[in-house]
Formats: structure tokens, C-alpha cells, sequence
């Protein structure tokens, strides 16, 4: 559908498999936008077919006014952790939106603009844990996008890490950042 | 209280607590299992109970007896547990005892798909138990909805004697948004009407210049007998036309005449509306997003958002009859409460747009009806 | 209220032979007595008769030992047996 | 003359609800309710501090005519209604009286829990051995070859011996007795309710009007002298053969242990979270 | 077969033994028992069998075992079972085993009035499981419809592949009337359809030219999965939209695509009648008498017998519609027929007549709103 | 190499439904699984001639996998289903798959009933603690102290004993193993299928994803050590204090007797019935 | 209401306590009607207030032609075993109707029309059983009426009668015939 | 069918003693796999061993004693044990 959404309405659409904490992502990505930034935003999720494992999703709808329809219309931004989530999501993303795939998992991606990012190498690399590749990746997008502030986005990481682990939160937050800037701001062109 | 980000099902949580709320049984089940969790956390630091029972009947069987022993009670469950429930709604109605049942509607009929979405309940929760009699049935459309309607559903069932149900969604149960509750010390609280007779004197059916008579605790004095046998003022079971007719009337009475303080609108019109949203729960949150795309494109429409289920809002959908030529029902199911508006505003107006696979209706959709003229 | 009781088996007062004069006093109050005919039947010492409408009356006051059998079973509540002190 | 107003069993009866109660003439349902009234009389509770729940059946009636906090429910959910009661007021003798159908059948569910919890209630099931109510059908206690109105020819279900299951299930104080022996019935009565903990009387009863005249087993009278006749205390039965005590119904209190009851460990439980919650008084 | 004064539950009875049912599991409850008594006497003679069950749930839960078994099977209630049967209601639509539940109405809502009659849950045999999903619900006017309609419930279920409720009451089920049972042979009974695949071709759910696909019994070389949760043509549990929509499609669609041949309705109607009485269950007695006095009294009035509840005859009830200017609607209810007479006939020419307490409706009652022009 | 087909287990996986199954991993049930075909397999049953019925769980997930008669009913209700089934196909071998909460707690009045009818139903109850599917709410066989999504400061309802409850309720045939004991647990299996009668196997189990992580009882291998650790079989039991078998999972068969089967019973009287219906043959 | 009855319509009200028999005969009555009169007929009951004993009461509505409403509206004859069920119904009977009462369990009657006959008495006497009151009722009420012929009502009774007491019943019945014989024929006027 | 059969203790054939040469040959399959580690943790002879990827691999197939705790336990069937006849 036309998406000449009210209010600056950006959304977002993190994608993996059980496990990788992409719903964790997308309930903190939330929260920095609505605690933070003081804007509104929406979290949403879905699981996979089967009761354990399998496909696992969040929604994430950020806007400065009130937000109705609560889920991705078409998304702006798509994260994918895993080749059957970028399969599954990619055509469902605007044709000037912004498509982050994590490098090493996702070999085939449907368009040359899409920004690879090897993000679970980082995570390992810059915390020592692979887990904290969902927060690599809300570094990525972050820093690619704007849609929060880093600000805020260091914030709702840093509230959300549970004790002892802030600080490999804050090294791969820092990581995606770094990732980011490295490959360039390229906001996904907002109507 | 600060800003959070927040499940409806744990603002409904929040809400019983800030409703007066002390006593939860439940059984788990998804996606409402949120609710009893939080409640299992929370209800004991407020010095509330939770239980988990052997199965849903039981629960809202113990919900009815904590609440004739004096507490507010919650119960809350989805589709088959809900099934489960009708026999025990129905008692409560019959005997008159508050209680707040919360269905967060999935995807049926059956088993279903326990993590998708639906509003399929939505005549279940009307005429779901066997027999006639009234029902007040509410559904939010957002997270601080989910509070705010859950402590209206209590106060509702105290205020009338009567079980409410709070019907939402898996997806606005589910969902995340940002609220900031209210202090809970300033949210208006209604309690049970206590008798000022002295026990001799006590008539728990009757006897009340209103239509609701006031409710004794059991241990406090006013011993009294219980029934969903029909009963006469005292409770005793009768067989009286006599004591049957005035019961069915003062129950039905207790809500016709209070329509104006139960049904909850939220009327977005303007004068000359010939297109008209009817809507609610989940769907109304795609309802207003497709209403703002078509009035950018300057298309006129207007918008009821139907916070009370039931009783229906029949009165308020005569009215926006009265000038709309086309009224559209947008619902997660094969078409339920667009029967009623079919009903109160007729058939041929309406326009029916429903989607029963667990996903939303899109705005995309109700664009569509909208601007199919 | 928790304390926990011993298990006594109780016995039943049943003395057939009588004593010189009744123990108990027996009322049947035939507005509640549905002369279900219980009572007549194992009263122990046969104070009580059944008269032709099938209700029970008592026939021989001063065989009452005051017992209590059949006020402790009428399942009406339509007897009552008062001991009598000698 | 007395008056039936001297009555111990009158004054705990309902002076706004009219006598003569809704039973056959001769059923034990009312003398179940003698013996629960002598007994709460002896303990010597407060009317207001007593609740009777009952399910549905013709023992199910039984509530309404005595004077506590009474209600009603459905059929088979007495125990659940009653959990959810005693908790609101754990300081309440919670008492729920159900026929065999009501407490097995239907509500065999909520008996096993209520037992497993360890519940402060008091279970009375007064089992007749079949659906009184709906006239005569088999129930899960009726014996095998009984006739019933859906036995034509004869129960082939075996009966489920309800205090032992009571037992497994985790009750602490379970015991059995006929309402021909009314005096040991209220002792029993007795019992349970000063149990701290669930506690379970099965009162042996019969039903003139259905099962005793479909299995052609003669009057009321009659149906009170096989309950004498058929029926072995405990210490009795010790001396009988196993095959012998197979046919008896075995008097006495069959289980009798302590174990912490559910809702003072659930006032504990809220003592402990409110005390984690507390703020810390600062250090002297 | 000789003539014989019959109850109608009896007469359900023996329709259920003509239609082939050769199991029946139930729970006691007035005023529905005399079914499960006779059953327990004459299933056995014919090699059916019988059992009673610990509650309604487990009741309906072994029918549909059965059913799966290759059995038809019928189990038989009143208000506080139907309500409890809810959840299996849902489970067999969706899995698509034939059962035929009979609900024999008695005055609630909750334990209400066991002896007293009712047409209560009409509603609820409609909308009483959570989620949606089609249902067909028949009503007997006489004993000897009584018989008829457990037939054709029978075959209905058998050849839709879907649970039927027969809605009977406490008048029509405990009245006595003359009645010549059929030849049982004479008996038209249809079968399930078999399959004539191989078991490894064999599609539970699909794959099928009709919109019922055949269904094999457990045991017979058909190794199959069943489930509740939305499935494949396999049985296969499903999350896939595209293998839902078609799910909700095909079950609505078989009973939609045939409406002609479910839809039962008895018109007793001349060309230009003002007013109709629409009719059903024992109600249909009382307008009846009623209709037949106001004839005598030369007012000339319509009247319709509904026979087959739901789905609701829109058809039949909108032609009425075109020509009559008042409908009336008498029910032992508070109006639950009448809302979708109102829905597709227009409310302003429903007239109501309703007595809720357990006594019927009075062609008294009925004539007086027919003659009041 | 041998190819997955050549595996007995594989035998009776259903070729049309993919691996791998639904469950996390490690998870107790599929062991259980495992050990149901192998003792199906070794009693040479027809695939045909078996049904295996399922309430709602992690566990009722079981029978899709499997190439039998399969059903997946409601929670708590597999039981009350199979009853249907095994009276019109009194020949086929009914097992139902359930997990402690759909068995016990939803289904715990199905559970007893079936059990004291004696129906010819094997019962498998995979006894992981808690409702794993729902994400870790305390279930009736949970311990007391254990932490669970619904009980944040620890349970405090004593659990079911659930051989105890099937036993007292008049099951014939009643063992206990865990799937550490996976061997044992095949053969208990067999045994119960074996049974003409109501049989119960215990399958202990563990949930790693919700009970295990909230409990911290470590990983999938550290819950299959404490299974091997804290449990010991009914004769070594026998040497152990009654506290410390109190704090034991005891495996082994903890009843096994022979009574009528409910089925063979119906039979026996249609025959009777219509014996007594025929019309007699002209005397001689 | 108007009961301009279609088809010589016939409504009869029998009335007892429970235990007397009243539906039994309610039965008897409509099945000699049905069976053996080859009219129509209807038989329909209520039960008292409380499970057991109580009031109790049978309707039979009898026609040539269809029935439709199965239940009395305002019944042609009562016949009232019992002063509360005299009390009761007296009220619902046709200005012309006819009431039958038990004499010695009927002591206020409404109106001088009533034929009071001491129906238990006669039971005991020509049957030497109390209980078979409600057949002596038949009797009465056929002797008096011809709702049904008296063939029909002898076939109905001994068809019903348990083995063992069909001359007991036969005799009851007989008495009935008698009593009425006695009184007169007195029929309901009919519209 | 229904006969009743002895409960039998069974005992784990483990010999951890190995006689020369394997008794047992294990195959894997990885797609079936969740890597639960339960076989490798408990193989009595320690034949299994977790890779990086944290799956199973048969790391000393010739300490095999055929014993069959692995395909007994494999929670997702996808272990094959098969005898090696010496
Ligand atoms: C849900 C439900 N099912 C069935 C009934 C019908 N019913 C009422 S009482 C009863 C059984 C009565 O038997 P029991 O519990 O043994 O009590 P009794 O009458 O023998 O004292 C039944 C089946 C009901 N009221 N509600
Ligand atoms: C009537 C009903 N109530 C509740 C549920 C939700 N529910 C699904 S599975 C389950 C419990 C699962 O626990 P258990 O039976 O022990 O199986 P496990 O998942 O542990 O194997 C519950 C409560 C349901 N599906 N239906
Ligand atoms: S026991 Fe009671 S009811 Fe029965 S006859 Fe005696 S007094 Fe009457
Ligand atoms: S008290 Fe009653 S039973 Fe005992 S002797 Fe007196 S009359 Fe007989
Ligand atoms: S029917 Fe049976 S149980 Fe019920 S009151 Fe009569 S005798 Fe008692
Ligand atoms: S949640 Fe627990 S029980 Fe369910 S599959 Fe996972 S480990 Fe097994
Ligand atoms: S036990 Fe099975 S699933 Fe687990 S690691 Fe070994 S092969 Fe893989
Ligand atoms: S069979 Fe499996 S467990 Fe046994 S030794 Fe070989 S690899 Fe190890
Ligand atoms: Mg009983
Ligand atoms: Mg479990």
C-alpha cells in the first residue's frame, strides 16, 4: 500500500532465527525510540510455525505522532539474520528501503544496495559472545539510520543489559556503530 | 509513574491491580498467560492471591467464590479456555457475583493457532453460556486501553453486580507501547454496594430501590444462600412465575437503563459523513490508520470506535445510519458484530471486510472499502 | 480449631433393659415428619408405632430410654428426644 | 412438651426457610445433615464463621436450610468455588457437601486437587451410589451388577473408592461412615472440620426412590438395616478375609496425618514477599 | 410400526437408531436423560454401545472418538452440558468428524429452572465455541419430528462432515404425542463418504472434487494425523496462509454451496400476507394454534416454521420480507431468532413476542400481536 | 554407511511429515518417543492396529511424527477421546500421549476414570514438571520450592503422584522410569501396552527451556545426570530411609494385577442382550 | 382466550400430589385417545416445585384433527386429587367445564357444579389398593365425558396395567364407570 | 497380546573395556541434529566428541562398543548404531 505514512512513521522489521534475541532487539529499539527519544513506537512480534526454534520476528513502528496500525505496512528497514528471513521479509520492503543482512549467514540478497554486515563476527569479536549480535545489529541500523538517537539507543541498551554484562552490550553497541559509520550514512529515502 | 513500554496483557495486569484487584485463578494458556504471570508477581506484594486452578472451569469458579468472600477477582484465559468458562459465566450472571474474565482472543475455532491473532469471540462472549440474560462486554484498542477498560470492567461489575468481560486481542495483547500509568491512588474505583440493614433485614435479590441490590460478603454477618437455581429475594429457589418474572426483569433492567454509563464510544464523525468506519479491538487501530490516509486524500469518512461490545451501541449506530450510506465493519473474523450493525442500521448499508487467517485486517484493505463507491 | 482430635469409636447408649420409668421424653412433629417410619422400626426398646395414616406415635412413653436414636436419625428433624433426670 | 425450638439441630436451621425439606421421605441426605449440624455444634462455631458449599444433586439442597453463609454452585465445582472462598477468608470453616456424582464424577477433578493442595476444607460427600437427582443413573460408585436407569442390564463399571483416592491425592484427614451410624458419621464430621488441612467424610448413604427400587432392595427401613448389616468398623474388618472385607463397607478413619495447609503457606508466602519488599530500616 | 404415544426424546431415540447411530456417550441432565435411558436399553440389542461418561466434555470427546472409530455416534444434553460441550463443539468442526449433539432446551441461564421449558440457546448453538466457523442446528416442532430431524441430523453430519446439534426443548422433548414410526429400513441413511484412493494418496483434508473430502475411519489401512489446530490436506499441522485460507474457505463453502439442501423450512404462506409469523421448536405450536384462530377470524396471516435454524434461512426470510409488513417472532427467549429476522428483514416490521420463564408462549400472545394492526 | 531407513525408529516415522520434530533440543520427549516405537516395534504390532491420541503440549505434539492412527485433541482430553475410540475399535491398541499438565491437571478427572473402568488404554504421561509449552507455569507434579513462570517465589502446592492416583483409581498396570532410563522405559512400555487393562507409564522427563533455565539446573546434559542421580529402582529403594526415598524418583512397576477389561466387558453384555433377544429355537 | 377449538379440541387437566399417579393416567388417557380412539392427542406434565413429592400435574389435550398447542389453555375438565391442586387450577376451567374432585381430599370446592366423588375410597373398596386411585379417576372422568370410549379407556388401562393387576385395575376402572354412571351424564358443553 | 509379561531390571551393556577393533558403528545425521550434546556427554567409550559448530562427530569411531546409549537417547533419532559383527 501507499505508505505516505502520517508523522514521519519508519518501520522496522528484525528478522532471524529463535534464539538470536531479534524480538529482544526490536523491544529495545522501542523503548530507546519511546523512552528516549520521546516519539511514540509500537512493538510487535511473531514466532515460527512450530512451539520452539524456527523463524522469530519483531516489529518495530517508530513515528513522532500517535501510531495506528501497529505492524509493518512495508517495511523501511529490514534487518535479517538468516538466509530464510532475508527470502522471507526482503520483498516486503520498500523499493528505496534500507536491507541490513548479517554477512556471513546471508549469502544470497536480493539487491546490490543491500549493506552487509558481518554482524555475529563483530559480536564475538568486540564482546566476546555471539549472542550480543542483536545488539551489533541495532548498532548497525542505528547508525545507518537514525530512526533513534545513538543517545537513546545507548540508553535502552544499557537499561535492558542484565547485571555484569553491560559492558559487552556497550562494546558491541559501540561495534555496530563503528560498522556503520563505515559504511556510510545511507538513510532510506523517507517520503 | 514513569514512561514505559508495555503488553497490553500486562496493562491489564496493571490495571486489576489498580481496579482493587485481589485474587487471580487462572490457567495458563496463550497469549494471555502474560497476565497470570505478572499477577503471580505482583498480587502477593499488594497482599492479593494467585492461584492456578486445575483447568478454567475451576478458575472462574474459585474467582466467583474469592469474590463472595470479598475480593475483586480477575481470571483470564483465551478461545478454549473461554469455551470452558461459559458454564460458570452464566452462574455468575444468574447469582449476581462481580468478576472481571479476560479473553485475549487467538486464532480459532479450536486449538486454532494459539499465537495468531483474531476477534472470533466476539458473539461468544454475548451468547456464549447457556440461557438468556444480559452481558457487558468491553474491548480495548491500545495498551493504556488495556488499563484503563480492565479497571472499568471491574468497576462495572462491582457497580452492577455482574461479570464482565474484557475481550482483546493477541494482538493488542501482545503488542508493545509506550504508557505512562496513572497513579493508581487516583483512578476512580467503584466498590460493592454494602447493605446498611441490619442481617435480619437483608434481602440479597431485592429489596433495593435501585435494580441492584446490595452485596453482603460471606463471613461478615449477613449469612445468606446462593443459587443459580432461579431464586426469590432471599435467594431461595422458587418455581414462582411470580419471584422468575421480576428476577429476568431487574436483571435486564440493571443494564438497559444504565446504557448510557456502560457503552463506550469513541464517536470521530463530522456532520455529513456518508461513509462511517464501525470498528473496535485490534481492527481499530488499521480502522484509524486507513481513516487518516483517505481523509489526506480528502476522502470524507467518519469513524465509531466501539469500546463496549456489549451491550451494543445501538442507539449510537442508528444515529450514524441516519445519514451514512455506507458503513464499513472491518473485523479479524467472518463477520460478528457487522450482524449487529446489519441488524440496527441495515443490511444493505453495510460493508463487510474480514479477515479470519490470524493476521490483521490492513488498512490497505479498509482503504479499499472506503473508497469503493 | 487445628488441633487434631483422637479417633474415638463411638458407642452407642443402648440399654435395653430398662429401668423403672422413662429417660427420655420423645416429640414427633408430624408437620415436618414425612413417616418415612425409620425411627419406629430400630427405636431399641419399641416406644414408637406407626398408626394407620403411616405416621409414627408413641405408644410407650416409659420404654424411652432417651437414647437417641431416633432423633439422631430421623432425616427430617422431626423428632426430639429430651432426657428426662430421674 | 419441648417446643422444636430446643432443638440443637433447630437452631442452626433457617427460620426464613420453610421445613419440611425437599427430600423422599426416609432418605439419609437429612441425616447427614443432623450429624454436620451436632458436629459443628460441638466444636462450637460462629454461624457467620461457617460456609457450606454444595454442587447439584439432591444432597446438593442440603445448604439452603441450615443458617451459615451457603451457596449453591454447579454441578460438580462445589470444591472449586469453595477454594477460591477459602482463600478470600482463610480464617472461614469452609465445608462443601456433594453427592457421589457431584464429588466423583463430574467433579472428580477438583477433588483430587483440592485434596493435592492440602486445602483447609472439608469435603462430606454423601454417596448414595447413584444420580439421585436426575433419577437413578449409574454413577462412578455403583457397584458392579447394580441395576440403574442407564444400567438396564447391569453396571459393568467398577466403583471408585473415593477415600482412597481422597488419600493418594494427598488429603490429611479421611474417613467413612453410614448414616445408619449417625453418631459415629458426626464424630467423624467433627474431626475433619478441626483438621487443619483438606479433610474428606464419605457418608454412606442409599436412595429409596431410585436405586433401591430399581434394584428391588425393599423400603427405606430396609435399605438402613444393609447399611447395619453390611458395614465393619475398621478393627473389624482387620479380622475378616480379604475377600470378606471386599463385600463390607469398612468404617473408620482411614487416614489421619499432618501437612501444612495451603493458604497459611500462602500467608507466609506474602509475609516473605512483603518483607523482601520493605525498605530496609538504615543501620543503627 | 405400530402407533405409539411416544415422548420426543424417545422418539430422538429411535430416530438415532434408524439413522444408523451405533454409539452413544452422555451425562445425565434434565430434561434431556430419557435419551441416554432408552439408548442404554436398545443400543445394545442392535450391537451399539453405551457409556456414560464422567462429565459432558469427556461425553462429546468419546462421540468423536468414536466417530473416528467409525461409529456415528450422539450424545444429548441440556443448558449446563451444552455449555460444557462448547470446546468439543469447535474441536469436531474443525477437524470435520460427524457427531450429533442434542441440546434439549430447559429454562437457564445457569442451573435456572431443570423442569421448566426454554428456547435459550439458540444463540448459543450457534455462537457458543470461540472462533469461527459454520454450523448447522436443527429444531423439531412435533415427536415425530423429533425422530425426522435426528435422521437428517445424522445424515448431515455424515454428509458434510460436520457436527449437527439437534435444538430440541423441554415441551417437544417430555410431551407425549401419536406417532407411527417408519419402517427403519424404509429409513433413508447416508453413509461417509469412503475413500477410494490408496493410503498413500489418501488426503484427510483435500484433494477432494466435492468441498467434503471423503474421510476414513482409525483402523481401516487410512493411517492419518488429526488435529485441531489449522492443518493441510494432509491433517498436518499448518501456520502457512496459504494453506489456512483455503481451510476456512472449503468448510464454509460446504455447507454455504448447499444450502438448498440444509435449509428446512415449512411455509404455510398465501400470496399477499401482511403478516408472517416466524416460527420455530415449541413456539411453533403455539403460532400455529394461534395462526389457525386468526384464519377462522378471517385475518389473513403467513407462517413460516423454521426447521433448520441455522444456517438462517436469509433467503426464505428476505422474500417474506418483500411482501409482509409485519413479521412476528414469538420465542420462548428474549429474542434471539428475532435479531437475524430483524437483521435481513429490516427491524421496523419485527414484532417480538417473548416469555422467558420457563412457560410457553400463549397463542393468546401470538394472536394478540398478529390482530394488533 | 547406513542411511537413516535402515534405523527401527525410522520404521515407523511418518514419510510425509518432516524432521526435525518441533521439540528444543535435548528435550526429554523425543527419547520417549524413541522408546514407544521400540517397544511397539518388539510387540510386532500393525501400524494399523495402533492409535496413539494426545492432548495440547509440548508433549501432545508426539503422535504427528509417527506413522499410526494419530490424534491430536484437546488439552487435557486425550483420554475421554481415546475412550471413544478403543469402545468402537475395542481390538486396536489406544495409547495416548500426555504431558503432566494435560494429563493431570486439565485431564486428571479423564485420567481416574479411565483408569478405574479398567478400558484397555495404555497411558504414557511424559512428566517434565511443568507446562512447557506455555512457557514454564507451574503444573501439578511441580516440586514444592521450584521456581516457575507463575509461581516467581517458589510453588508451594505439593506435587500429584501421579502411579499413586492411577493405582488408588483402579489402574492394572502402573510403572515409573525416566528417560535417562531409556532401555528401561522401552520395556516398562511394552508391558504396558501388553496389559488387557487400564496400564500408566510415568516417563520422568525435564524441560531445560523453561523449568531447567529457571531453576538453573544447567543444560540439557546436566538434567539427564540429576535424572540418572536422583532417581533408583523400586528394589534399591526399598533399602532407603523413608526420607531419603522421599527425595527419590523411585522407578519401577508399582502395581500390576489382573481385572475384566472394560471393553471385553460390553461385549459380553451384547452377547447377553441379544442372547436374551433371539428368539428361542423350537424345543426339540 | 377464546377457545373457538378446532377439531372438537378437548383439554383435561388432571391434578395431584406426586405419588398419585396423576401423569400415569395423564398417559392412559392420551394413549386410549391415540391408540385405540385413532384421535389425536397430546399428553403434556409439570412437575412440583422441589425434586421429589409435590404438586403434580398432567395435561391431555385431545382432537379429531392436528394439535397444535400441546397444552391445556383453559381446560374443558379437571380432575383435582388434592385440595392444593384444587385451588390451583379450579381457576383455569372452562365456564361450563366440568370439575371432578377426590371428595375426601377436596373439602372447599369453588362452584355447587363440581361432582365430587370419593375416589380414593372407591379405589380401596373395589380394588382393595389405595393406589390405584388415579385409574378409578379414569373412570370418573370417561364415565362422565366420553373424551374417550370407554373401550379405548379398558384397553389403555390393561395394556399399562403391570403384570399381576390387571383384574385389580380393570376393577378400579369399573368402580369409576360406576360412580359416574351414578351421577349422571354431565358433559362439558362444547362450542 | 495381552499376556502379562515379568518386569525385567535391564542392564546397559557397557563394557568400557574394549576388546579390539570397534563393536558398534555410529552414523550421524546432521540434519536431524540439534546438538544437544546429550550422546557425546554420556557415550560410555567417549567415541563422540562436539565440533566448533557444537554438533556431534565420531571422533574415535573404534572404541565403539556398539552399546547403543547414544540412539537409545537421541531425544531427535538422529544417531544409527549399528552392530559390528567381529
Ligand atoms: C453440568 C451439569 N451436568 C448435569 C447436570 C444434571 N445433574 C443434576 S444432579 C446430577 C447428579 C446427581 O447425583 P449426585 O451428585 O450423586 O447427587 P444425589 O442427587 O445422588 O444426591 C446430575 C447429573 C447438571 N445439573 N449440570
Ligand atoms: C483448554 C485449554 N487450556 C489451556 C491451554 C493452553 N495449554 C497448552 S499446552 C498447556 C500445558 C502444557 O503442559 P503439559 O501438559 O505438562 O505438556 P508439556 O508442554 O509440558 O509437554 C496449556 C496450559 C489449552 N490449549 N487449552
Ligand atoms: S424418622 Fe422422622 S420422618 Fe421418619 S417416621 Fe420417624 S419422625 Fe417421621
Ligand atoms: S430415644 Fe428414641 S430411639 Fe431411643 S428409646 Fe427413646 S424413642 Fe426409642
Ligand atoms: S431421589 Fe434418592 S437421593 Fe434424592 S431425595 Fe429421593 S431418596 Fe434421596
Ligand atoms: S519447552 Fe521444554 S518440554 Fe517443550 S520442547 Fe522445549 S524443552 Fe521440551
Ligand atoms: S543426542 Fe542426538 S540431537 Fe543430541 S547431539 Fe547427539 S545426535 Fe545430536
Ligand atoms: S553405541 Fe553410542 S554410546 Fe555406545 S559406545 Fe558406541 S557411540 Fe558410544
Ligand atoms: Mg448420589
Ligand atoms: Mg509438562
Amino acid at each position: 500500500m501507499a505508505t505516505k505514512n502520517h508523522d514521519n512513521r519508519m518501520e522496522i522489521r528484525l528478522a532471524g532465527e529463535g534464539g538470536q534475541g531479534m524480538i529482544l532487539a526490536g523491544i529495545i529499539l522501542a523503548e530507546a525510540a519511546a523512552i528516549y527519544d520521546n516519539k511514540n513506537a509500537t512493538q510487535t512480534q511473531s514466532y515460527g510455525p512450530e512451539a520452539r526454534g524456527g523463524a522469530s520476528k519483531a516489529e518495530v513502528v517508530i513515528a513522532q505522532g500517535e501510531i495506528d496500525h501497529p505492524e509493518v505496512i512495508i517495511a523501511d528497514v529490514l534487518v535479517a539474520m538468516s538466509q530464510e528471513a532475508c527470502d522471507k521479509y526482503a520483498g516486503n520492503l520498500k523499493k528505496d528501503g534500507l536491507l541490513i543482512v548479517d554477512q556471513e549467514r546471508v549469502g544470497r540478497v536480493p539487491s546490490s544496495r543491500a549493506i552487509k554486515v558481518p554482524i555475529t563476527r563483530l559480536a564475538q569479536e568486540s564482546s566476546g559472545k555471539s549472542i550480543t549480535a542483536n545488539v551489533v545489529a541495532l548498532g548497525v541500523l542505528v547508525g545507518l539510520t537514525d530512526v533513534v538517537s545513538r543517545q537513546a539507543i545507548i540508553q535502552a541498551v544499557a537499561a535492558r543489559a542484565p547485571k555484569g554484562t553491560e559492558e559487552m552490550n556497550k562494546a558491541a553497541l559501540s561495534a555496530g556503530f563503528a560498522a556503520a559509520d563505515l559504511v556510510g550514512k545511507k538513510r532510506p529515502h523517507k517520503a | 509513574m514513569t514512561v514505559r513500554l508495555m503488553q497490553g496483557n500486562e496493562a491489564v495486569g496493571w490495571g486489576a491491580i489498580a481496579a482493587g484487584c485481589k485474587f487471580f485463578a487462572g490457567y495458563p494458556i496463550t497469549p494471555s498467560t502474560e497476565i497470570a504471570e505478572m499477577l503471580s508477581r505482583e498480587l502477593p506484594k499488594v497482599g492479593g492471591k494467585f492461584i492456578q486452578m486445575e483447568d478454567e472451569i475451576a478458575s472462574l469458579a474459585a474467582c466467583i467464590g474469592a469474590s463472595v468472600g470479598g475480593l475483586k477477582s480477575l481470571t483470564a484465559t483465551s478461545g478454549p479456555g473461554f469455551s470452558l468458562m461459559q458454564e460458570h459465566i452464566g452462574y455468575a450472571a444468574m447469582t449476581e457475583i462481580p468478576v472481571v474474565i479476560v479473553d485475549v482472543q487467538r486464532l480459532g475455532p479450536s486449538t486454532g493457532q494459539p499465537t495468531s491473532a483474531s476477534q472470533g469471540d466476539v458473539m461468544q462472549s454475548r451468547w456464549g453460556t447457556h440461557g438468556d440474560h444480559p452481558m457487558i462486554v468491553l474491548s480495548p484498542v491500545s495498551v493504556r486501553q488495556s488499563f484503563d477498560l480492565t479497571v472499568k470492567a471491574f468497576n462495572f461489575s462491582e457497580k452492577y453486580r455482574t461479570p464482565v468481560i474484557l475481550l482483546t486481542d493477541e494482538v493488542i495483547g501482545h503488542m508493545r507501547e509506550k504508557i505512562e500509568l496513572p497513579d493508581f491512588d487516583s483512578v476512580e474505583r467503584v466498590e460493592r454496594i454494602a447493605t446498611d440493614v441490619p442481617p435480619e433485614w437483608y434481602k440479597p435479590y431485592g429489596d433495593s430501590l435501585s435494580d441492584v441490590p446490595p452485596m453482603a460478603n460471606f463471613g461478615e454477618g449477613y449469612r445468606y444462600h446462593i443459587t443459580a437455581l432461579f431464586h426469590d429475594v432471599l435467594g431461595y429457589p422458587t418455581t414462582r412465575l411470580d419471584e422468575i418474572d421480576p428476577w429476568i426483569e431487574r436483571v435486564h433492567r440493571k443494564i438497559e437503563r444504565n446504557l448510557n454509563d456502560i457503552i463506550l464510544v469513541e464517536e470521530d464523525l463530522s456532520e455529513n459523513d456518508k461513509t462511517v468506519v464501525v470498528t473496535y479491538g485490534a481492527s481499530a487501530r488499521s480502522a484509524r490508520h486507513a481513516v487518516k490516509l483517505a481523509r489526506q486524500r480528502r476522502t470524507k469518512v467518519g469513524m465509531v470506535t466501539l469500546l463496549t461490545l456489549w451491550p451494543f451501541a445501538e442507539d449510537e449506530i442508528s444515529r450514524v445510519a441516519k445519514t451514512a450510506k455506507r458503513i464499513i465493519v472491518p473485523e479479524m473474523n467472518l463477520g460478528q458484530i457487522a450482524l449487529e450493525v446489519e441488524r440496527v442500521a441495515g443490511r444493505n448499508k453495510v460493508v463487510r471486510v474480514n479477515r479470519a487467517n490470524g493476521e490483521m485486517v490492513t488498512p490497505q484493505m479498509i482503504l479499499e472499502a472506503i473508497e469503493d463507491r | 480449631m487445628s488441633e487434631a482430635s483422637k479417633v474415638e469409636q463411638p458407642v452407642l447408649e443402648v440399654k435395653t433393659t430398662a429401668k423403672k420409668g422413662p429417660r427420655g421424653q420423645v416429640t414427633i412433629f408430624a408437620n415436618w415428619c414425612k413417616g418415612c417410619g425409620i425411627c419406629v422400626a430400630f427405636c431399641p426398646t419399641g416406644v414408637l408405632a406407626l398408626d394407620d395414616d403411616d405416621h409414627p406415635v408413641v405408644v410407650y412413653p416409659e420404654k424411652c430410654t432417651g437414647c437417641h436414636w431416633c432423633d439422631t436419625h430421623c432425616p427430617d428433624l422431626a423428632i426430639i428426644v429430651k432426657k428426662v433426670e430421674l | 412438651m419441648p417446643t422444636q425450638a430446643e432443638h440443637t439441630e433447630y437452631m442452626y436451621l433457617r427460620p426464613t426457610k420453610k421445613f419440611p425439606n425437599v427430600w423422599c421421605a426416609g432418605c439419609g441426605i437429612g441425616i447427614v445433615m443432623g450429624a454436620l449440624i451436632r458436629a459443628i455444634d460441638r466444636i462450637g462455631l460462629e454461624k457467620d464463621d461457617v460456609a457450606l458449599v454444595s454442587g447439584i444433586g439432591c444432597t446438593g439442597r442440603m445448604p439452603v436450610y441450615m443458617d451459615f453463609n451457603t451457596m449453591h454452585t454447579t454441578h460438580g465445582r462445589a470444591l472449586a468455588f469453595a477454594t477460591g472462598l477459602k482463600i478470600a477468608r482463610p480464617t472461614m470453616k469452609v465445608i462443601t457437601i456433594m453427592g457421589d456424582g457431584d464429588a466423583i464424577a463430574i467433579g472428580g477433578n477438583h477433588f483430587i486437587h483440592a485434596a493435592r493442595r492440602n486445602i483447609g476444607i472439608t469435603a462430606i460427600v454423601v454417596n448414595n451410589s447413584i444420580y439421585g437427582m436426575t433419577g437413578g443413573q449409574y454413577s462412578p460408585t455403583t457397584p458392579i451388577g447394580a441395576k440403574a436407569a442407564t444400567a438396564p442390564y447391569g453396571n459393568i463399571e467398577p466403583p471408585m473408592p473415593i477415600c482412597e483416592l481422597a488419600k493418594a491425592a494427598g488429603a490429611t484427614f479421611v474417613a467413612r461412615s453410614t448414616v445408619y451410624h449417625a453418631v459415629e458419621l458426626d464424630r467423624f464430621i467433627e474431626q475433619a472440620i478441626r483438621k487443619n488441612g483438606f479433610s474428606l467424610v464419605e457418608a454412606v448413604s442409599y436412595c429409596p426412590t431410585t436405586f433401591g427400587r430399581m434394584n428391588k432392595l425393599g423400603s427405606t427401613v430396609d435399605m438402613m438395616r444393609q447399611l447395619k448389616e453390611n458395614s465393619v468398623s475398621a478393627s473389624a474388618a482387620e479380622k475378616l478375609s480379604p475377600e470378606e472385607r471386599e463385600t463390607k463397607i469398612v468404617r473408620g478413619v482411614v487416614h489421619d496425618i499432618e501437612k501444612p495447609e495451603y493458604t497459611q503457606l500462602y500467608e507466609e508466602l506474602i509475609q516473605r514477599v512483603q518483607a523482601a519488599q520493605a525498605p530496609k530500616p538504615a543501620q543503627a
